[in-house]
């Protein structure tokens, strides 16, 4: 079984469980508002996630994620604030300063020989010292027609979560119809074998830094219109970084990259989705929010890791089994 | 006469300040098969990976057809219709044959990827040369080693290259798998194609080689037509001294004891029924087709994938080895097949490599082994400057000779040998066999697995086949090849693979 | 030759200053210029009794660093360090109190819990095969919540002076240095302890398991006992560590808050290879006294503390970029290096991960 | 700020770089811009969070006595404009959808214990039928996500809101509003007055003006002050900050700024790095958490203790009691997390209510000191003085076991 499909299990578990407790408080887990709820939550983390899943599938990570969206959603929201035309110009600006921060990451990482951890998160530092020196809190102002994205839904599902679908069948479609794609898995894979594969195995890690940057940009500017203003704090408010690398291997990718599908992390995404809307429907203490998913990390990818532990063609099958 | 298809003008190249290829001159005429031989360090990967693009020469220079070439990348080399199969596997186990075989020149259609092509292509090149046991849709990590082999040379080939180089393409394959290469090679050089062919099988050299090129120390010692020189002779241009007895005589005094190992219908998921001794100061051979089983059953007496049924007995005592570890306790020593991914910690030094063992199953016996090394090494002229240098700089040869010291540093009273000189030159084969030969005579039960048959035959006091599994009967050593194969394929040839795939 | 330097260093004061011009060993240069810098900046931190407070302050994340580093070259990562010491520092505040008599057997229970945390994190990563950036990565959110849960997000008090003296306190009238924090004889305790056991079989085994597990599984290591160990050792010196701080600072529960980073930060400084294989426990104490000497240069040179994290972070990618090329430099060809790993050793497919060595024959 | 010396630690970086061989041009680069943007910056920082109507206005209201029953300050308002509450009164208890940003530091918790025992209080009265709590964990697109699940799925009465940040969560909060049903806003407030009531203490420009005139009365001119703030970026904090500073400005007073994250670990660190810089004579703090730990950085340092200002958290006080430094405690006024429910109340019953109700925010003064502990005995170190729930059911075990409901 693949490992998406274990994924997609443990998110039918996950929902069930939820909906019986969600049912006890005398609510309904199925009613609109509640999965409005649900998939609110997963459009900025499921964004995030997106891109962080092809720089994990590139055997590298992203620890610099929260920063960029907290600085793209400044970079939005300042643009916008004339309003009109301005919205287009806020978006492109935000997306091209995202697009060089990953842009820099993959340099540092690929040309440096930085590990990701490392390069990610020392240029993480960096911008989170500009932001802090140059913004003392939320600053420009996005205008209505901007903001709706961020509100609209169409029934049960918000406009944003239909756009991070989008963007995941976009990149489903990268990684498995382009070369790019193919070049992404194949580095993470083993980079000398794609060397001598002829591939420029830097390429395929710094576009998946660009692009995962792309999509932490995405994700503030999405923000930007929720707020209605940019902030300096909002990607480190949610915690971004680690949610979404937890997000990625709830979804099945491995961390030593190679091997992994978008879809098992949009799995993971609705997981923490699903468990977050239900432990605030119970009122669940707070403080045990997190317990809860650090334990649900570990479970599940446990499980996983039991699955698929490789299997060689068996030639004489136990008796009994 | 007709020109040099690939040519190569008194090329030279260094590594931190060593030269390992000094003024080397070769001519590979099109539609012949142009051996490169010489000991491991002798310059041949080097010279290969030059024309493969993955080196820049440092002086001299590189013609193809004609035209001058300094390829910056490997793709450039295949591009120009030069492809190489390399020693180590270069696939990746995480996707499919045909990914794999088309990586980095993806067919496309509109500008994405036309994984159908991708599959026909594949399958096509298969179908040319008669391999009908892979599926190009399979993950490379269900393939056997051989299979995986095999997609090494099918991906060369995809290039409709001009000049394939190949470096110890037979190295993991077992005999019959050599033939259905040899008839690929007949098969391209009527096409024309000029081949660069590295092994260390002399005997292989001489079936199929047209030319012959000798290195030693990065230098061309001899140049010329096959017919020109005889085996001993290039065997001595190689190691630059005659070797007389290829496969050393049992030692005087040496006498086979009592049983020290006995296993009773030892089986597992992957061998079944297995009935095996080995008395102390025998050695004893496996012979087997790649996938027969050979490797599962000593990695089940070593307790990497244990034996699930049946009993081991060690000195007639009954002895339950779940993992390595007990193994090594019981006094097993298990050279593994794969030298670089199970045999050594590259990136630490040839000392700490030797005492891996000692350090991880007998600690309280580190420091009379950190004594001993210099001197257990030294014994295997394991040649190094210093101890203290990374073993990933070392030839494959004296990476050998260290895991062998490794073992030794342990005092086993069993070993266990998998492909021993798989990939490592004449003069380090020639350490491995008197090693045996001594180890025999201290009283040491010797378990050999080999592919190479000659190896079985000059080495083994007894020889098993294996084959899907289990073992056939057993053979004396006086045996000779046609009945090992008789064994190893059973009736009809290929039937261990065909019913793998 | 690295190893060579090792072995020797600080053996003769000619070795010592070879370790500082060895490239790979920039971590003492740069520590020397920083302090250099400090030195110029304000005198009077050179005075003896001023600089060993100095030492007393990076005392904990110096051990939590020499901790972490068994874990780093193992190929793993313990990101669960910095939840611990919450934990330990709540505790103590919690459990001690005011009643000096009960500092032993909490003492006790602080360790406890510690190995425990540790072997949790060890065996899920190493039996149940989680990769422990993840099974940390849960430890620590578990550990959070709970100490959050279990206080009300804040501690009842502080514990007796007795207890915090070991983080606070220290011999008095010491020659020289007129106090002799005792924070700086625990820490020189475990620098001692961490280079010896780095130098046991169990320290080079656990070098060998980050460079290659397989090669350890077939040489009859523990491979899952060794790392669990490692584990072990780190959440232990977290434990030290939060002894020290709930000493030197008091109970807070944001105490420990983000030290992962900074330990592994130190390390890498330190020359330790993330992916394992790699590593000096010397190397990683210099690489926290590095880093901490680097904020100390930020407090004294008034740069804006909100442009403090911008200059770490040029600091932090500089020196590894240096290194990493440097170390590329030495081995010629720039094998998977273009693609670094986490900590996946275990995980990592013998075969395609073997590829990597150059062969020169 | 000494530009001399910030050179010079440039210019020491910049060396350590080209010694150390970190030539790439990447980390230089960077390096250039970040002395660059260090001047633009800090000249950003002077303007952005001060208000000088804002400044006179607080400034004032720290003089007028506040209206309403004495010894109640959690119902007292000065300057109140009242508002009708009439069309939203209802009959029996209503239901309370409470989005609380979180409880995530000592004085948030403080208040929601409180709050959770005004609770039984009017549930048992009747006023209230239930509080439904959703805690968005310090992250504004969560808690903009409860409120619209609260409009939604709900069933609210009311809506309390006790945003994460100020204008991120007006959209939401004028979402609410436009469901007719009664808005209440505390603790930070929103840009819209849409809400029935926005509960407040007076606010932080008071705050900075009560401490700095403290420290400006016990310090003299040319004096080290140090600041020590939690994190940038908050405005409740910020603007204690930014009035604070001015006046440290005009008095000639010489402050400087940290960011601390609460860490008392951290804390500790940067007062002995102040202290081995020069005399420290002033301790400022925009929020009291960690107070001790700047204390103990005197004391392991052997020079006398500073004039401090903190707040009234328990552990700061405590070491002021056993101290006796100079020092005031500035309160936030924690009670205000009772009010919001009071009003709630008031709402129900058609009560009218203040529009802007500010509460009273009495620093706590040296003589005032033991008469405010002895009303919290054994209360935990992150308690707060100023919670206001001494006549609550529970009181005091509820609050010294610190049970977060």
């Amino acid at each position: 079984m693949s490992s998406t499909s274990l994924v997609y299990i443990a998110l039918f578990v996950v929902v069930v469980i939820g909906a019986i407790l969600v049912g006890a408080e005398g609510r309904n887990f199925f009613s609109t508002g509640n999965l409005r709820d649900v998939f609110t939550g997963m459009s900025v983390l499921g964004l995030v996630g997106i891109g962080q899943t092809l720089v994990i599938l590139s055997r590298s990570l992203d620890l610099s994620v929260p920063y960029v969206m907290s600085l793209s959603s400044l970079i939005a929201a300042q643009t916008m604030s004339s309003g009109g035309a301005s919205i287009a110009v806020g978006v492109v600006l935000a997306l091209l300063f995202s697009a060089a921060v990953g842009l820099v990451n993959g340099l540092v990482v690929t040309k440096l020989r930085v590990h990701g951890f490392i390069a990610t998160l020392g240029v993480g530092l960096i911008i989170k010292g500009y932001l802090d020196t140059t913004y003392k809190g939320s600053a420009g102002s996005v205008p209505k027609e901007f903001q709706f994205i961020g509100s609209a839904a169409i029934g049960a599902v918000p406009v944003s979560t239909i756009g991070m679908l989008a963007l995941a069948a976009a990149v489903y479609f990268l990684l498995t119809k382009t070369r790019t794609g193919h070049h992404i898995y194949a580095v993470g894979g083993s980079a000398e074998v794609s060397r001598l594969s002829g591939l420029r195995t830097s390429s395929p890690v710094i576009i998946s830094h660009v692009l995962c940057s792309l999509s932490a940009g995405l994700a503030g500017i999405l923000l930007a219109s929720r707020l209605g203003v940019g902030s300096p704090t909002v990607g480190t408010q949610g915690g971004y970084d680690l949610l979404s690398i937890a997000a990625v291997v709830v979804g099945g990718t491995l961390l030593s990259g190679g091997h992994g599908s978008i879809w098992g992390t949009i799995g993971g995404v609705a997981i923490f989705a699903v468990l977050d809307s239900v432990m605030s429907a119970i009122q669940f203490n707070p403080f045990l929010k997190d317990v809860v998913r650090g334990l649900v990390i570990v479970v599940a990818v446990a499980i996983y890791s039991r699955r698929s532990s490789e299997t060689k063609r068996v030639r004489f099958p136990e008796k009994g089994k | 006469m007709v020109d040099a298809i690939l040519r190569a003008d008194a090329v030279s190249k260094s590594f931190s300040g060593v030269e390992v290829l000094s003024e080397v001159s070769i001519a590979l005429m099109p539609g012949s098969v142009h051996g490169l031989v010489g000991e491991n360090g002798a310059g041949k990967s080097t010279l290969m990976k030059i024309f493969a693009g993955v080196y820049r020469a440092d002086r001299g220079s590189v013609w193809l057809d004609g035209k001058h070439i300094d390829f910056g990348h490997p793709l450039e080399a295949m591009k120009a219709g030069l492809a190489t199969v390399f020693q180590e596997f270069n696939l990746l186990p995480d996707r499919t044959v045909a990914e794999n075989i088309y990586l980095g020149r993806e067919p496309q259609k509109f500008g994405f990827v036309n994984s159908k092509k991708m599959v026909a292509d594949t399958g096509a090149v298969m179908a040319e040369l008669g391999i009908d046991f892979i599926s190009p849709s399979s993950r490379v990590s269900s393939l056997s080693v051989a299979e995986q082999q095999i997609v090494e040379i099918i991906k060369a080939l995809s290039f409709d290259a001009r000049v394939i180089s190949m470096d110890e393409p037979t190295a993991a394959l077992a005999d019959h798998e050599v033939q259905l290469l040899q008839s690929v090679i007949a098969r391209l050089k009527s096409r024309g194609v000029g081949i660069l062919y590295v092994s260390h099988r002399l005997n292989e050299v001489f079936d199929i080689c047209d030319a012959v090129s000798v290195l030693k120390d990065g230098k061309l010692v001899w140049d010329g037509l096959i017919e020109e020189i005889t085996q001993p002779e290039m065997v001595r241009l190689m190691v630059g001294r005659p070797i007389d007895a290829f496969f050393p005589p049992v030692l005087e005094g040496t006498t086979i004891g009592q049983t020290r190992l006995e296993i009773f219908e030892g089986g597992n998921e992957f061998v079944d029924s297995i009935n095996l001794s080995v008395k102390s100061g025998e050695i004893v051979g496996i012979a087997g087709l790649q996938g027969a089983g050979r490797t599962e059953v000593v990695e089940a007496i070593f307790g990497a994938v244990p034996f699930s049924r049946g009993l081991i007995h060690i000195d007639g005592v009954e002895t339950s080895i779940r993992n390595p570890r007990q193994a090594v306790k019981a006094g097993i020593a298990l050279v593994t097949e794969d030298r670089k991914a199970q045999g050594l910690a590259l990136e630490q030094s040839i000392l700490d490599n030797a005492l891996l063992t000692v350090r991880g199953a007998h600690p309280s016996r580190t420091r009379g082994a950190r004594r001993d090394a210099p001197g257990v090494l030294s014994s295997l002229e394991v040649n190094s400057t210093n101890l203290g240098q990374e073993i990933q700089f070392l030839s494959g040869g004296n990476q050998q000779k260290v895991v062998l010291s490794k073992w030794l540093l342990t005092n086993p009273r069993i070993v266990i040998l998998d492909e021993p000189t798989r990939g490592i030159d004449v003069g380090a084969k020639v350490a491995v066999y008197t090693l045996m030969r001594e180890l025999a005579l201290k009283g040491v039960a010797i378990l050999m697995v080999s592919s190479e048959l000659p190896e079985v035959i000059g080495m083994s006091d007894r020889i098993v086949v294996m084959r899907e599994g289990r073992l056939q009967q057993g053979l004396g050593p006086q045996a000779d090849e046609a009945q090992i194969l008789t064994l190893a394929t059973g009736t009809i040839a290929l039937t261990a693979e065909g019913e793998k795939s | 030759m690295m190893r060579e330097i090792r072995n020797s260093a600080g053996k003769s004061v000619a070795r010592s200053v070879a370790v500082i011009v060895d490239p790979r060993q920039a971590v003492f240069l740069v520590l020397i210029l920083l302090l250099a810098t400090i030195f110029f900046l304000n005198p009077g931190f050179a005075e003896p009794s001023q600089f060993i407070r100095f030492v007393q302050r990076v005392a904990p994340i110096a051990i939590l660093t020499m901790g972490q580093f068994f874990v780093l070259v193992s190929g793993e990562f313990d990101l669960s360090v910095g939840a611990l010491i919450a934990v330990q520092v709540v505790v103590a505040g919690n459990l001690i109190g005011q009643d000096e008599s009960k500092s032993i057997p909490v003492l006790i229970l602080m360790f406890f819990i510690g190995l425990v945390v540790g072997l949790v994190n060890g065996l899920v990563s190493s039996l149940l095969r989680v990769p422990s950036f993840v099974v940390t990565l849960g430890m620590m959110l578990v550990l959070l919540g709970g100490v959050y849960f279990v206080t009300g997000g804040s501690a009842s008090g502080n514990p007796a002076d007795g207890f915090r003296s070991i983080g606070r306190g220290g011999i008095e009238g010491f020659p020289i240095f007129g106090l002799m924090p005792w924070a700086v004889i625990v820490l020189i305790v475990c620098t001692l302890l961490a280079s010896y056991v780095s130098t046991r079989p169990f320290g080079k085994t656990l070098i060998a398991i980050g460079d290659n597990p397989e090669t350890q599984f077939y040489s009859g290591a523990r491979v899952w006992w060794t790392k669990t160990q490692a584990f072990m050792i780190s959440s232990t010196s977290a434990t030290v560590a939060g002894i020290l701080l709930v000493g030197y600072a008091g109970v807070h529960p944001s105490v420990g808050r983000g030290y992962e980073f900074i330990a592994i930060t130190a390390a890498v400084l330190g020359g330790v290879v993330l992916g394992g294989g790699r590593g000096w426990v010397l190397g990683a104490l210099a690489g926290a006294f590095t880093l901490e000497a680097l904020f100390t240069v930020l407090n004294f040179a008034d740069v804006p503390s909100t442009w403090r994290d911008s200059v770490q972070g040029i600091i932090i990618i500089a020196a590894v970029a240096y290194s990493a090329v440097s170390r590329n430099g030495i081995r010629r060809k720039g094998t998977n290096s273009a693609s670094p790993e986490i900590g996946e050793g275990a995980s990592a497919s013998g075969r395609s991960a073997q590829n990597t060595s150059p062969s020169h024959d | 700020m000494n530009t001399k010396s910030r050179w010079m630690a440039v210019i020491g970086i910049t060396t350590l770089f080209t010694i150390a061989g970190c030539t790439d041009t990447t980390s230089t680069t960077t390096q250039d811009t970040t002395t660059e943007d260090t001047t633009e910056a800090t000249a950003v920082a002077e303007s952005e969070w001060f208000d000088q109507a804002v400044f006179d206005k607080q400034s004032g209201e720290r003089e007028v006595a506040p209206q309403g029953p004495v010894g109640q300050p959690y119902l007292q308002h000065i300057n109140a404009e009242m508002v009708s509450t009439a069309d939203y009164a209802i009959d029996g208890a209503g239901k309370v959808c409470f989005a609380n940003a979180s409880i995530s530091n000592p004085w948030r918790v403080t208040g929601w214990i409180t709050m959770n025992q005004q609770l039984q209080v009017l549930m048992d009265s009747g006023a209230i039928s239930e509080m439904e709590t959703r805690d968005a964990q310090d992250s504004d697109d969560t808690q903009i996500a409860d409120i619209d699940y609260f409009i939604e799925e709900g069933g609210c009465d009311l809506f309390l809101i006790s945003p994460n940040s100020t204008a991120a969560m007006t959209p939401a909060v004028e979402r609410a509003c436009e469901t007719g049903k009664p808005v209440v806003v505390f603790d930070r407030g929103v840009l819209t007055d849409c809400p029935v009531t926005f509960i407040h203490p007076i606010g932080g420009f008071a705050w900075g003006i009560d401490t700095a005139e403290f420290l400006i009365s016990n310090l003299e001119a040319g004096d080290r002050v140090v600041a020590l703030r939690i994190l940038p970026g908050v405005d409740v904090l910020e603007t204690r900050w930014a009035s604070a500073k001015v006046l440290f400005e005009d008095a000639g007073i010489d402050a400087v700024d940290y960011f601390t994250g609460a860490d008392p670990a951290e804390i500790k660190k940067i007062i002995s790095d102040e202290l081995a810089k020069g005399d420290v004579r002033g301790i400022w703090m925009d929020a009291g958490d960690g107070g001790v730990a700047a204390l103990e950085a005197f004391e392991d340092a052997g020079v006398p203790y500073p004039v401090m200002t903190g707040e009234d958290q328990i552990a700061f006080m405590n070491k002021w009691q056993a101290t006796g430094i100079t020092a005031l405690a500035p309160v936030y006024s924690n009670f205000q997390w009772r009010t919001a429910l009071l009003a709630a109340a008031k709402i129900f019953s058609g009560e009218e209510v203040p529009k802007e109700w500010i509460l009273p925010q009495q620093p706590i003064t040296g003589d005032m000191l033991e008469a405010v502990l002895a009303l919290n005995v054994g209360m935990p170190d992150g308690h707060y003085a100023t919670f206001g729930g001494e006549d609550l059911p529970g009181y005091p075990a509820v609050w010294q076991e610190r049970l977060v409901p």
